[in-house]
């Protein structure tokens, strides 16, 4: 069984074990050697089929790049969550009684959870790979790590960023409307807003708040009512076709505000930028991101470059990346594939040469990585580049927004 | 009681469920936790497939939006564990009422302005979607942002507040089941039965036989709806956290009418079987294109769709009738009984 | 004789067209009366507007002296009144003895004994050999004889029966005659029947009410009525060539 | 709020809720004739889409232009699958043909996610960005095209039922079946012809829309519903009904988007429906139910 | 010109016709009697395609059509008026009559047909932009018969033509259908007016819970006892 990289767009999997053992072996053998095997858990059907087999394009990577940084040899058991916790669990169960010693996934807050009590009960370490809502870690679980920040981190940081940036162009919106959408994310971050904003002393205030279906079709009341609001900025915690949409309706309805400051994805996504075109320039976003100038980024971006040479390395690359990253490191430091010992290895990660901004990889004691960094990130010409934090930086922010009909 | 328990069940019908629930009680000593999860997942569509065949199957009236059912019963049980720390045993009971007399509005409605057939389907499907947009926005169950239940540790199985391993939701669930199965054997055989029967036959003759069929009918909406319910106490408590987007998805409605349709409409044991032959068949695909290295994401649904597609075409009255004609086991024997006057 | 049911004045229009204008008629508590006329002539709306499938546009029916008209069916049903579909309308999938089940449910307190009743009936019918087959299965005559054991099940003071020797042969017309009338001879039950075939109607009915075009046209005996000439025209044919 | 606000919004309301309508029309063409609700409506409207999408980027063909041949595609797609499969299905239960069409749409979307991939297509025309100003009125065009098309195609197949013999015929089938079969009508190849219709109309609503919204496969269910609620609104069966339908909720979406907050707006759109159907279960401009 | 031998129909489990065999010379009228569900409009609707007989053989002009779709025994010039006249409610007159002509034997001939229905019913013409829906029984029943005249039938089944119809109409009915056999039209003629429609006959058959019980000429069956018994009430 070995894993190996295809490179075509329809990869096929070949890492599962062809075996499976349906009665229960009394002990599960566990070799000690050989490489690590990962069970890696995303949507790559169903609804979120879109992020989660982006997800697995980071993870493809990862096999190769690991091993030439000289982590040892891990192997990937991928299997589909079709966007469903029913299947996220039966899969991951399966994935363990197939041998997998640690898990990684899920994308999604409710699989990640649903998986999650899979791995506590069999003591299997679960790195999460990307999942915002704030109680997966508050929930005692000792074999589950979230290397992701959550709602409030992602906020916090957005703020401090755009006070940086806001200083950087010596010019800031007085007045913002906030639009999210009335999902898990969105929620969590409306949530948030409340709570830490007033702690970073805004220039702005948010006129009004105008939250919308997920399963909206058409956004032209909202952004027209957004629009009423005569706000100077967009502030927006959208998804990808929601973004689409948005950034339609404002060409559409002549509206350009001075700065769209996105806080979720969507707007620096690479179907953003390849189906709006010159019209996708401009738009900041506050995400978890990676720093570039660090080496590692350059690595899995030149590698992500090789495989995909018309993607643009983003959060969901990064992080499932980096969730490998940490399995591996664990792996390696403990020198063992047992579960108990790869999980004790993970709870004492101090990873500082990675992908993600900020000082590195820890976990606290409650499995969440409470170091990270976010990002603010600005379209540029089909590029996506740094704009703050300042030691994450890699170019200066374009301030205000050029206008969308005179592009 | 003893009568409609036992009444019309032939000996070798008994063996075979005997023998069925015999390995079923022993199933988690023998099987792997992988197996187990299937069998976990097999029992909770047996569970609401049952639930659903009463409305349906009993008496007739096609719910397309059940998983309004239960995401009713998950949210109320797991609300009330998480507000106030009531267990789940003491929130089953008003989960139950709450989708009952939910169910009870949505017939009312329904029958009251004779809606039916198609339009009743939709109707229910409406009802869900309101849920679903509703529950978004209800701040008490944290709306969209999803309500988590807390996870304590799972070193003991603790039945109270159904915190544990799924070995005890295993047996919560095969609890649930039979006893579905005995309450429906014994509603089959029971004056409701009868009336829903005839409801479901032919309306109209039903009427003429002196039977009250807007009070029937909602009988069996109210109890369905209760009945569901339950499932979704196991949902909540099993899976720990709750998204409207999730739980009262049509998708969600359309998995619970899956097994029924398949496995028999308006038979006893046909939701079973239906359950176990499609949850079975999900991970049959999945291993067998595993096997070959074909996996494209979605190439699993696409070969259950034509197998659900094959099944619908060639057996009209679901796979349990022809199977148990072929077993020996058939619910309705042609032959005149033999058993003695009542 | 007390009259059980009693039609005054019972109108109705169907999107103008007038189906039953104007009928009267009474039926004696235990007799058998027989409602004949061709078809198209009122018969079933008649027969239908006494079921409480709808209400009259006018004039009132009364049952047992209480007004029925605009009930609904299961409430003329529980009030006493049992009836056949002209048409068979059995529970296609229910057996021959569920059936019969069904009706019995409505006077008996469980199902045990709602069986003893449906076997009861089902012998009356000659019906207790055929108790175990699905209803779909039965032929036609059996599946006649199963909708009066059905309606008879729910015990009825009156029994409504809509064509239920149409599609017989003599001999089995002739069983369904001697049956109804060792009913009616046993338990005094009174018989609404509308008919086509004379030959029941002549053995069985002790009056006869013939509508045409939604009216009564004669009421008397069989012996009476088949004398008289509207009824010979409207009935038997008129002379067309 | 200023005035304008009110007007633009409505007359965006009534745009959408037209090629909403348009979409519905092939569902409610269906339903009327050969009485199968088609539960794969949605799924059949993306597989449209992608083929507006291939063409587009194939051969830069105006999803407008392809309007046609796309719903002659489609007309081939619903022609075999009612003449193939659903026939049989026309005497079943109405669960069984759920599950029928319940099956073929799950075929349907995994299919096209195997042959597409997850992400989102789109279709880059020219006027993708336009927006017509009359006086403080901005008016999308694309949805203006759309609305208009959407009308044009409702004209088209209502002159068709009116005055070509096989539209009669159809309505005929409609009317009574056994009255069709004693006359000498070819019932199952009407019936397939209808459904073709019906799909040819999806296909069209498909090319339009993808003018609107970016498609994946995931697409077809949400569709599906909102083109239940819109004709049972406007009256199964109708083809008036489904336009009207459609503005309506259209416009109750719209509207509530800008009273309510937006995130609920569906639910009045479900609102509506549920009074429709108990004040008047066979919809605005339906037919009374028999 | 029409042969049936032998015909088993079921309808689900239950036996509709049983053995049954008749034979319509060309020109002729046969009438076919019985009781209410005997099975007169079952062994219609089987030569007409309606219906998928289990046995037995169907033959026009020698030609086998048993078995044939509806549509296309139709084509080869076998009329039906069916029972309960089975118009198209919500159609006009007209539309009504044009779907009898989509026949592709008939289409040709749709002019010369039209002129032809509406000479032999005036009062269609006076309606035919109104809703069929609208018209009176005895309009309903003119229309049926001319909506199955536009298919250029060679051979034309009557189900029960005077079902519920006036006694004046009836005849008006009746003599049409009279008219019609003497201009050459063949006619099979299921009546529930069993005097009337065995005096018209040239050859008659009982049929009796799916089987032909009795036949011969319609005075011979008009004389016979047992048909005076059962179906006259004499």
């Amino acid at each position: 069984m070995k894993r190996h990289t295809n490179m075509t767009r329809r990869r096929l999997l070949a890492g599962a074990a062809a075996t499976t053992t349906f009665l229960a072996a009394p002990t599960i053998v566990r070799a000690q050697g050989g490489a690590l095997k990962v069970g890696v858990l995303l949507p790559r059907s169903g609804v979120q089929a879109s992020i989660g087999q982006d997800c697995q394009r980071g993870a493809d990577l990862s096999v190769s790049l690991l091993k030439s940084l000289g982590y040892p040899d891990i192997t990937l058991m991928n299997a589909d969550t079709e966007t469903n916790v029913d299947v996220a669990r039966t899969r991951a169960e399966k994935l363990i009684a197939d041998g997998a010693q640690l898990l990684v996934g899920a994308f999604d807050s409710g699989q990640s959870t649903a998986i999650a009590q899979v791995a506590e009960q069999k003591g299997i370490p679960f790195v999460i790979n990307i999942a915002a809502a704030p109680p997966i870690t508050e929930q005692g679980y000792k074999f589950v790590f979230r290397n992701f920040p959550t709602a409030p981190m992602i906020l916090g940081d957005a703020f401090a960023n755009q006070k940086e940036l806001f200083e950087a162009a010596g010019a800031a919106p007085k007045t913002v409307v906030f639009m999210h959408v009335n999902d898990t994310f969105g929620m969590a971050m409306k949530g948030g807003i409340g709570a830490v904003m007033p702690k970073f002393n805004m220039p702005y205030q948010i006129v009004e708040q105008i939250s919308y279906d997920p399963a909206a079709r058409d956004l032209s009341v909202e952004l027209a009512k957004a629009k009423a609001t005569g706000a100077e900025a967009l502030m927006v915690v959208s998804r990808l076709n929601d973004a689409i949409l948005l950034t339609r309706e404002m060409v559409k309805q002549r509206w350009s505000p001075m700065a769209v400051l996105s806080m979720g994805p969507g707007w620096y996504e690479d179907q953003y930028l390849k189906t709006l075109g010159k019209l996708a320039d401009g738009p900041l976003s506050f995400v978890p991101w990676f720093d570039p100038n660090k080496k590692l980024s350059k690595q899995l971006e030149a590698a992500l470059a090789k495989a995909h040479p018309d993607i643009n390395l983003n959060t969901n690359h990064v992080y499932t990346f980096e969730a490998l990253l940490v399995a591996a490191d664990a792996f390696k430091r403990a020198k063992s594939t047992d579960p108990k010992a790869l999980a004790d290895a993970i709870r004492a990660t101090d990873i500082t040469d990675n992908v993600s901004p900020g000082p590195g990889i820890k976990f606290d004691a409650k499995g969440q990585n409470d170091k990270l960094k976010d990002s603010a990130i600005q379209n540029r010409g089909g590029k996506l580049v740094t704009v703050a934090p300042k030691v994450a930086a890699n170019a200066k922010v374009e301030w205000p927004m050029k206008p969308y009909d005179k592009r | 009681m003893r009568s409609l328990l036992l009444d019309g069940v032939s000996r070798r019908v008994w063996i075979a469920l005997g023998v069925t629930l015999a390995v079923l009680l022993i199933a988690p000593l023998i099987v792997n936790d992988y197996l187990l999860t299937i069998l976990i997942l097999i029992l909770y569509f047996a569970y609401t497939a049952q639930a659903w065949n009463i409305m349906m199957g009993f008496a007739g009236q096609l719910s397309l939006g059940h998983a309004l059912y239960v995401g009713l019963g998950a949210y109320t049980t797991a609300a009330l564990y998480v507000h106030f720390g009531l267990s789940p045993w003491l929130g089953l009971p008003v989960a139950v009422i709450v989708s009952a007399l939910t169910g009870a509005c949505i017939g009312f409605l329904a029958f009251r302005f004779r809606v039916a057939g198609v339009y009743f389907a939709i109707l229910t499907i409406a009802f869900a979607e309101f849920a679903r947009i509703g529950f978004d926005h209800f701040g008490w169950v944290n709306g969209s942002s999803g309500l988590f239940l807390p996870v304590a540790n799972y070193t003991q199985s603790d039945l109270w507040n159904l915190r544990g391993k799924p070995v005890m939701f295993y047996y919560v669930l095969l609890f649930f089941t039979v006893a579905a199965l005995a309450l429906c054997h014994a509603l089959l055989r029971s004056r409701a039965g009868y009336f829903w029967q005839a409801i479901r036959e032919d309306e109209e003759a039903a009427r003429s036989l002196g039977i009250d069929t807007f009070r029937y009918k909602m009988y069996a909406v109210v109890l369905s709806a209760g009945m569901t319910s339950v499932a979704g106490v196991f949902f909540a408590f099993y899976y720990n956290n709750l998204f409207p987007e999730q739980v009262f998805s049509i998708s969600r409605s359309v998995e619970l009418i899956l097994a029924p349709v398949i496995g028999g409409v308006g038979t006893l044991i046909g939701p079973i079987v239906g359950a176990f032959l499609l949850t079975g068949l999900a991970e049959v695909i999945w291993e067998f294109l595993n096997a070959f290295g074909f996996d494209p994401p979605g190439a699993k649904q696409v070969f259950y769709g034509i197998c659900l597609l094959f099944v619908v075409v060639l057996l009209p009255d679901g796979v349990w009738p022809p199977l148990s004609r072929a077993l020996g086991l058939a619910e309705r024997p042609d032959a005149p009984d033999d058993k003695p006057e009542a | 004789m007390a009259v059980l049911l009693e039609i005054a004045n019972v109108s109705k229009s169907f999107s103008g067209l007038r189906a039953v204008s104007d009928v009267t008629f009474g039926v004696p508590e235990g007799s058998i009366f027989a409602v004949i006329g061709p078809n198209g002539a009122g018969k079933t709306t008649l027969f239908n507007m006494i079921a409480g499938v709808f209400a009259p546009n006018s004039g009132t029916i009364s049952f047992a002296g209480q007004r029925i008209d605009g009930r609904t069916p299961d409430e003329i049903c529980r009030r006493g009144i049992g009836r056949t579909f002209q048409l068979v309308r059995p529970f296609p999938t229910l057996t021959v003895e569920d059936n019969v089940i069904v009706g019995a449910l409505l006077r008996q307190p469980d199902v045990p004994a709602a069986t003893k009743r449906a076997r009861e009936v089902l012998r009356q019918l000659d019906l207790f050999d055929k108790r175990a087959q699905l209803a779909s299965k039965l032929t036609l005559p059996d599946r006649k004889r199963l909708e009066v054991a059905r309606a008879l099940a729910t015990e009825p003071r009156l029994l409504l029966l809509d064509e239920v020797m149409a599609g017989l042969r003599p001999t089995e017309t002739d069983r369904i005659v001697e049956i109804l009338k060792k009913i009616n001879r046993d338990t005094g039950l009174t018989i609404l029947l509308i008919e086509h075939v004379m030959r029941a109607v002549n053995s069985l009915a002790s009056r006869v009410l013939v509508l045409h075009h939604g009216a009564a046209i004669a009421e008397g005996t069989p012996e009476a009525i088949v004398r008289e000439p509207a009824v010979v025209e409207s009935y038997l044919g008129v002379e067309a060539v | 709020m200023p005035a304008e606000i009110y007007l633009n919004v409505a007359v965006s309301g009534l745009l959408t809720g037209l090629v909403y309508g348009l979409m519905a029309l092939g569902l409610s063409v269906i339903f009327g004739v050969v009485r199968v609700v088609n539960f794969a409506h949605g799924e059949m409207m993306t597989l449209a889409m992608y083929l507006a999408v291939v063409l587009f980027s194939a051969f830069k063909l105006d999803p407008l232009l392809m309007m046609v041949p796309i719903a002659a595609v489609l007309f081939v797609l619903g022609y075999a699958l009612q003449m193939g499969l659903i026939n049989p299905f026309i005497t079943r239960p109405e669960h069984s043909q759920f599950m029928l069409l319940v099956a073929i749409a799950i075929i349907l979307v995994n299919g096209l996610l195997i042959v597409f991939g997850p992400d989102a297509r789109s279709v880059q025309t020219s006027y993708a960005y336009d927006s017509f100003a009359v006086g403080p009125l901005i008016v999308d065009a694309t949805k203006t095209y759309a609305g208009l098309a959407a009308i044009a195609v409702a004209a088209a197949l209502f002159a068709f039922f009116r005055f070509a013999p096989l539209g009669k015929a159809i309505r005929a089938c409609a009317d009574n079946y056994t009255g069709a079969l004693v006359v000498g009508l070819d019932v199952k190849r009407l019936y397939a012809l209808t459904f073709g219709l019906g799909a040819a109309c999806v296909g069209a609503a498909g090319a339009m829309l993808v003018l609107i919204i970016d498609v994946t496969p995931q697409l077809g269910p949400a569709y599906t519903l909102l083109a239940f609620v819109i004709v049972i609104t406007g009256g199964l069966g109708s083809m008036p009904g489904a336009l009207v339908g459609g503005v309506l909720i259209g416009m109750t979406e719209a509207m509530a988007g800008l009273l309510f907050t937006p995130s609920a707006k569906s639910m009045f759109a479900f609102a509506i429906l549920v009074l429709v159907l108990l004040f008047r279960p066979q919809g605005i401009l339906g037919k009374q139910l028999s | 010109m029409l042969t049936v031998e032998d015909l088993d129909v079921f309808h689900g489990d239950a036996r509709a016709l049983d053995g049954v065999s008749l034979t319509v010379e060309e020109g002729a009228i046969v009438a076919v009697v019985g009781a209410n569900g005997a099975g007169k409009t079952s062994l219609i609707r089987t030569i007409a395609g309606m219906y998928r007989p289990a046995r037995g053989r169907i033959q026009l002009r020698g030609a086998d059509i048993a078995g044939l779709p509806s549509h296309r025994v139709c084509n080869l010039g076998i009329g039906q008026v069916a029972e309960g006249r089975q118009v198209f409610p919500t159609l006009t007159v007209a539309e009504n009559l044009e779907m009898g002509a989509l026949l592709p034997r008939a289409r040709a001939h749709r002019v010369t047909n039209l002129d032809r229905v509406y000479a032999l019913f005036p009062r269609l013409s006076e309606r035919a932009s109104q809703a069929a829906g609208t018209l009176s029984g005895g309009e309903q029943q003119m229309l049926a018969i001319g909506r199955c005249l536009m298919g250029q039938p060679d051979l034309v089944m009557f189900d029960e033509p005077s079902l519920g119809l006036a006694p004046a109409v009836v005849k008006t009915v009746l003599q049409t259908i009279h008219e019609l056999n003497r201009e050459g039209l063949t006619c099979v003629l299921v009546e529930q007016n069993v005097a009337v429609s065995l005096k018209l006959a040239s050859r008659a058959y009982v049929l009796e819970n799916g089987r032909i019980t009795l036949s011969g000429t319609g005075a011979e069956l008009l004389a016979d006892d047992r048909v005076r018994k059962a179906y006259l009430g004499m």
